[in-house]
């Protein structure tokens, strides 16, 4: 039922981008989630980042694991090819499809089963590998799709709908991505799109492994009382510890932002993002000080929300392998093909 | 009686692993092809880097036959460890050629064999003080007291010293030296040159002497293969490095140091294939290389490259299982979990090379299907091929041939598609086409997935789309027999009842096997499985023959299953010949069990008989 | 002409998952059961947690015919979005019951069954304010319109209600209220009862309801299972879930609160196996509980489980595959991917019930089999056994019965044994004995491993102790043969050359198919195959019968594929009755598949049949 | 060969520990390694740990994966059972083993790759589950047994046999280990026995998860200039945080340590280990400081080796999980089976 796609006539009225698209033209098919579910609002926010950032459509590709949260890439981009792979290793293939053509746009959205618990070390893996994608986390704490079993996200105490308490320690991805050397990391909250949607706009602009883990609440089976992951609890303790604006190249920077609290970051597109300091002691730009906020933030049970670190000078996986400029699926036997006359040598080679 | 052949015997060096002892070997071994003989190398090594014993056996057969043949009629015995059980090995008036400078006395214990003790120790002490020289040098020595004893020309072998050292006279004038001193001490101290010996001949024709994981490897490099994902294990390792090496050579832009190519070395066998499928998905050539445990970590995507329909090559250099098993020795028992790899309904395509030759064409041959029949295509090598020489016919391409990139459809042809369905069965040949990501603003988006869909890639629970699917699927298989390399049926010389089926790594041996079974006036037809699914022929082959062997190098006769539920036929009067020691099988092996079984009666149809 | 049966019909609520009504449902059908009638509840669900289709259906049937039969007589339509297609469903002369606040007007283009339209929505609003109160109590109310339908006895749903709310009384009168009101409401508005309905029995005798995977979780806490690793999957999650509710109810030492057992939910599948594995290893009776996907990731380990030669314990709950394939639906077709899971020459053993009462047996005797073979065993269960309620025998349990714990050397017999060999066959079973560790202080210990190694488990890459090793292997799987359930054989009333072969769920559908075919006086002998390998008795059946079927509830015949390789007999005339539609197989389809290939010609021996 | 058991008589002047066991008892087949490897050195470190401690042979388990490291549990405790298992997969092994038969002593070896690779969700989950046992890495940044690839440890850059250098930003499994919740998480060298043995037997008297990362060099084809596993290298750039003394439940505590830089801690086993502090920073009861140290090294360029991180409060799984006390391969079928009569109980309630 839910797949009939929707009539794509534009009404005059409708805002349209650089590009000339409407927003519309960047929504998918229907969602099947539960009503409420933080997953569709971050579905939102990506559509609304792409749309505000003039992304070709077609150019991007969606990739995802399985769970609730890795269906969504259903329900975004209609006209970007999707690939909801298998449980937990949406890195790799992302990867792979990455080294195939690396003009695409690559987008990968997983949930915290998929990404912490099964799919940890390929998760880990891609970080290292600096693969040149958006990485997006709807994290829970939760196994939705399978009725709520605790995920390795769990914070250890944090009570399950039967009561049960997660046992063992909770894996925190993002300081996790930081010591991988991803270059790009930021957690956000499904209920915060003022945050999150300008986060997903610079992880795109981002060259290089970008990993954003956005708090996302299982509305049946993680947003309780006694849940560290419900709607509540992340309202109360998260703290942005900056915010950010991004200015795409065309438009001019707004000079108004007061002096050392702000800092204006060039991306590697040309385009630039803004931030605002919240937090005095942070500085997204040091790994050090990255780490030491989270554990502060650890500490005092509040989760530290915002860019967490950047580093616009790190190499993406293509340059590290020194492949083609061009896209390698584009290359012909001309080109791939060594032909006869080497193959003649070779074989004189080995008599 | 001291064996008397010429042209036609086995060597065999016991060494010790990480003693440099290779190449001194290989010297040897090329020196007899110089010499226009053909032979087939064979390394017998252990699952460690250094200490343990080795072994490097060449057989010389001017007649051809290149398959193991089993014993030795020389042994050049450099590892006191193995010593005995080496000797034992000996054919009855073989030659043994050992270090002398430590007495072995009561260890030799057989008055039916020639004893050539050569001090290769003391004579290497005197000759060199570095203790790193001595050890490396004697292998020399020793390449060149075998000269003189079977008879090699040395000036073939000097020239070979002089290709492999060229520009570094130093190395070459001190291998040349050794190389005499190792001569000249056997024309002194024994009766040269010995009943067993070389020569000159022009048997060897055009031939090449090559890896299989080589001429695998170059195949991807002319087939297209522009991903490579791949994580370490023998014996499949330098089948990636093949590739890696011939991409550095052929594939970076002169000009600006581009790589055409991009190779990643995953973190495990898991990370490897959805690299590959992830690359296949997006329009590239791609593909794995692997052996056994790799293939079963595997298993998860190769069900999603089947149902989503995404063409990728996997390469799987068999070695002995199950588990970690025999890392270093050979097999081909990993048919089943590749022909049935994944849960659920599945089935794949196997192409099955005999060897280097094989190995290079079908690996290029192998991107075609995968990208025509939009699935996983197995490549099925084995230890023995891929990591021993062999003699084989040299690579061939046509350069008028082109890349079959399958049904992949074009902006432009999008621009006229009116209905896109990225699994509609639009030519009735169960095989759909697909769009890549990125090609068209407005037409061909679809989804992938591993989960059940209708015809226009839309997600779906219902009965009817599912099963119109898995029979377009059952379909497209059957389409893919009609493209797979058809067997090689060798014919005895007369009309027999008696078939052999055999595939693979078996074929050297078997052709020998089929040759001293006729000479015995035993005609028995054999025929080369290439392929899986089956072709028509092999129907045909087997209702044809009354009697039906099956060679295989496993122990529960496996392909004898891939036959059997691909064309139903009754198996239980079948004979399998099967040699799973994990030791290339041999023509002596395969003709005894062969020649024993036609004398008893046929096997009763019995439990115990079916297993 | 409306219907008109006693205690024999189908029927089918149409809802929305998540709008609570699973439990009114169940309600429903357990009144039933109350009544004494024999009931097949089955539930038809999305793979999603809200808002999508979901189906429930019984099957009433006072013969006891509890296969799933298709069709239905009633419809709860409770859907509007499935309105259409589920009024399509419905038998001519069938009864159509939905709610008629809302006007389906031209959506009715039925005229051949009987309407019964009853505005739920508009009767829930008036009498209730809270929005979620209407929709729960909707459930209630439509369950009491059907009491009054169907001719359901009152008093037996408010025992049942009481029972199920005991102590909240409130919510207890509530019910009884929403209920009364709907059978008040039918009762003024219907000619009561219908010509479908229901009469009091006793049918059911001393029968149990309950879930194949509570039964096996149960049969798993019986046969001393201390530890389970696990990764949630469906439909395999709920045996997990079972295991745990029964341990904490069974297993908690009632003084110290203490646990007798071990439960951790793995971060994915292979670290489940690799649980258990290293915890049968170590003396513990350990068990896995998945689904294919799992099956496919565990394969490694089932590989070195069967070549290191350590107990366990796999529960396969198969869905729909390939890949992640139809999560919510029912198939057979793992079956490959476990008898020959893993790469190399591997075959393991496999238990398959018919459902929950077996489940629970097979359950309980997998754990003494795994440990009595020192291997895997499988227990393949699937989705309509393991989530669907089956009106089946109780459980039984002798007291008696001591566990096998196989053959483990104490270190009491470690003190008299003289040469401890791990893996020598001292009985000549194929089976070794094995020590723990920590047993004793200076005997007995030894290394296990995945390679090969000799009879004293010491690594060695020599042919003849792997050949040793693996004959010995394959003799103990000759042992195994022995120690499986044997296959159960439904004799024709009359002597007949036509035989059937099926296993698990199937049997419901296969027994009542046999009856029909057997009114219309085609005669069949049907065997329920119970285990692999094959027992002699299934050869000797397929020996005596000219005719053979095999109904399996997967695309590719994959018994037929175990029974050829197993006993080699030939296929190729065998008649494959598959349904693989993700449903679970009707006695109506095999009744129609098999008298109309009977009408059919023997199939021709062509590649196509052999398909 | 190297497997023929060895004489195993006493010579009367050997040295005798608490359980008159020798030195030899503790030995195991003759090691097949390349001269000279690292490994070979770990497994003397053990050894000698196991025999000062006088652990019973027979109640260690040894378990490991695949590789020239996760073969030498053979050439060791040839008293003990173990269990080489499959590539990357010890860890879950030996949880289960654990979870059978909580009274013996469990010891992981496993190599950087079977770790660090292949192995680095099933690492990861194990540490965060915090398994009772001693986990050991002989970490040389190459796949040993295929011939030295890089592994994920490779520090980027490092040079490899043949020049290539490593491309992928390392894992640092000394930060990750304290990151997921490990109570014992220490790093150390091959080359340094003194350094080394202690911590061995520090983690032995510790209850729960306690890992040791050993740089180990690869002599064959990770020992060479250009490479940062080397044993120069190594050498040169390894700063040790402290130093360690194991005083077991016997014998009495030294008194003249320095006040203010030493410190002793009592294990749960009632021995007690008492610190010497090197790095005045360092302090490795705290795990933010723990981890800054280890960032402070990083930055630096050296390799901060000692005991980085240990909490003795943390709850190992049994604790966890509150199994009994017994190990569960002991219970009977009278005290695992519920019975008939349940059953009829339970026959009843299906009705
Ligand atoms: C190999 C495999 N194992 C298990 C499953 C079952 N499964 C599907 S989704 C899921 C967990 C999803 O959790 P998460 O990634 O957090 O997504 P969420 O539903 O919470 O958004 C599991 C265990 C599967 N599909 N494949
Ligand atoms: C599933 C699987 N993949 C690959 C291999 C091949 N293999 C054996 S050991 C090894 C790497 C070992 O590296 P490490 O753990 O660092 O041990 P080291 O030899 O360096 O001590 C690999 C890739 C294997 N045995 N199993
Ligand atoms: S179950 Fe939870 S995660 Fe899944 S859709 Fe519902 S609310 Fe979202
Ligand atoms: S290859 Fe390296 S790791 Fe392996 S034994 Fe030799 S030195 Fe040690
Ligand atoms: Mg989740
Ligand atoms: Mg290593």
């Amino acid at each position: 039922m839910s797949y009939l796609a929707k009539p794509k006539f534009h009404h005059p009225s409708l805002p349209v981008n650089a590009l000339g698209f409407t927003h519309r033209d960047y929504e998918g098919a229907m969602s099947t989630l539960c009503a409420g579910c933080g997953h569709d609002a971050i579905s939102a926010a990506i559509i609304h980042a792409c749309f505000e950032l003039s992304l070709p459509p077609h150019r991007v590709a969606k990739l995802s694991g399985i769970g609730c949260s890795s269906k969504t890439p259903t329900y975004m981009l209609g006209q970007s090819h999707g690939f909801n792979s298998v449980h937990g290793r949406m890195p790799s293939v992302l990867t792979g499809a990455n080294l195939a053509n690396r003009d695409l746009i690559y987008l990968g959205v997983s949930g915290d089963g998929d990404t912490a618990s099964i799919g940890l070390g390929q998760f880990a893996h891609a970080m290292r590998r600096g693969v040149n994608m958006v990485y997006i986390v709807e994290n829970n704490g939760v196994y939705g799709l399978t009725k709520g079993q605790f995920s390795a996200t769990a914070d250890r105490g944090s009570k399950s709908k039967k009561g049960a308490d997660a046992q063992s320690q909770p894996i925190d991805l993002v300081s996790m991505a930081i010591g991988l050397g991803a270059s790009f990391v930021a957690r956000s909250f499904s209920g915060d799109k003022a945050q999150l949607v300008p986060l997903i706009k610079a992880a795109f602009e981002h060259k290089g492994a970008a990993f954003i883990d956005v708090i996302s609440p299982c509305v049946t089976f993680n947003n309780h009382a006694g849940s560290t992951k419900s709607f509540d609890y992340v309202r109360e303790h998260n703290i942005a510890v900056n915010a950010l604006d991004v200015i795409t190249g065309r438009e001019p920077i707004e000079v108004d932002y007061a002096e050392g609290v702000s800092q204006a970051v060039m991306m590697h597109d040309g385009s630039t993002i803004v931030l605002r300091k919240l937090d005095a002691d942070h500085n997204c730009r040091d790994r050090s000080l990255a780490l030491a906020t989270l554990e502060r933030a650890r500490l005092a049970g509040e989760i530290a929300t915002g860019l967490i670190y950047l580093d616009e000078e790190a190499e993406e996986l293509h340059e590290v392998l020194g492949t083609a400029a061009r896209p390698l699926n584009e290359f012909s036997e001309r080109e791939l093909c060594p032909g006869s006359k080497a193959l003649d040598a070779i074989n004189a080679s080995l008599r | 009686m001291p064996i008397s052949a010429v042209n036609d015997f086995v060597i065999r060096f016991a060494n010790v692993n990480g003693s440099g002892s290779a190449s001194a070997n290989l010297l040897f071994a090329r020196s007899i092809l110089r010499m226009g003989v053909p032979i087939a190398p064979r390394n017998i090594f252990p699952s460690n880097i250094q200490g343990l014993p080795t072994w490097y056996e060449v057989r010389v057969s001017e007649e051809g036959w290149l398959g193991a043949r089993g014993g030795a009629d020389v042994l050049v015995a450099m590892n006191p460890q193995t010593f005995v059980q080496d000797v034992a090995a000996l054919e009855p008036g073989g030659y043994l050629f050992y270090d002398s400078t430590r007495p072995v006395g009561q260890l030799l214990t057989r008055d039916d064999i020639v004893v050539l003790g050569l001090p290769l120790t003391a004579i290497c002490a005197a000759q060199y003080d570095d203790p790193r020289q001595r050890q490396l040098y004697k292998n020399i020595v020793y390449v060149g007291a075998l000269a003189a004893l079977l008879d090699i020309e040395l000036p073939v072998i000097e020239t070979l010293i002089g290709e492999r050292f060229k520009g570094k006279d130093k190395l070459i004038a001190a291998n040349l030296r050794a190389l005499k001193i190792g001569y000249d001490e056997a024309k002194s101290r024994f009766q040269c040159p010995l009943g067993v010996r070389l020569r000159r001949s022009d048997a060897v024709g055009d031939r090449i002497l090559v890896e299989g994981n080589f001429a695998a490897g170059l195949g991807a490099v002319y087939g297209g293969a522009t991903v490579c994902a791949w994580y370490p294990i023998t014996p499949s390792t330098s089948l990636a490095e093949a590739f890696e090496r011939n991409c550095a050579r052929y594939r970076v832009d002169k000009a600006t140091g581009e790589k055409n190519y991009a190779i990643v070395q995953a973190e495990d066998e898991i990370a490897a294939i959805g690299v590959a499928v992830g690359a296949g998905w997006n329009g590239a050539r791609a593909f794995t290389a692997t052996s056994g445990p790799g293939i079963s970590l595997m298993q998860e995507f190769f069900g999603l490259a089947y149902f989503a329909e995404i063409p990728v090559v996997v390469f799987d250099v068999q070695r002995g299982g199950p588990s970690t098993g025999m890392p270093t020795r050979t097999q081909q028992s990993d048919l089943i979990s590749c022909a049935f790899a994944s849960h659920g309904d599945t089935k794949h395509v196997l192409l099955i090379p005999d060897g280097p030759n094989e190995a290079f064409e079908f690996a290029a041959r192998a991107f075609d299907l995968a990208e025509r029949l939009q699935t996983v295509v197995f490549v099925m090598l084995d230890l023995d091929i891929g990591m021993n020489s062999h003699l084989c016919a040299p690579f061939q391409w046509d350069d008028a041939q082109v890349y079959d990139r399958g049904k992949v459809l074009s902006s432009e042809a999008l621009e006229k598609a009116l209905n896109f369905g990225r699994y509609d069965d639009v030519d009735g040949d169960g095989i759909p086409y697909r769009t890549l990501p990125g090609s068209h603003p407005t037409r061909g988006a679809y989804f992938t997935r591993g989960t059940s869909r209708d015809r226009f890639a839309r997600y779906t629970e219902e009965g009817l789309p599912y099963i119109d699917n898995m029979e377009r699927l059952e379909h497209k298989f059957e389409t893919a027999r009609s493209l797979l390399p058809r067997p090689a049926l060798k014919r005895a010389a007369e009309p027999t009842g008696i078939g052999v089926l055999h595939y693979g790594s078996t074929a050297a041996s078997m052709d020998e096997a089929q040759k001293m079974l006729a000479d015995e006036g035993i005609h028995i037809d054999a025929m080369r499985i290439r392929a899986f699914p089956m072709t028509r022929e092999v129907q045909e082959f087997i209702a044809s023959h009354d009697r039906i062997f099956v060679v295989e190098q496993n122990r529960d006769a496996q392909m004898r299953t891939l036959i059997s539920t691909d064309l139903g036929v009754a198996t239980d009067r079948w004979i399998p010949v099967l040699h799973f020691n994990g030791m290339p099988t041999s023509a002596r092996y395969i003709h005894r069990e062969i020649a024993t079984r036609l004398r008893e009666p046929a096997a009763p149809q019995k439990l115990e008989a079916a297993e």
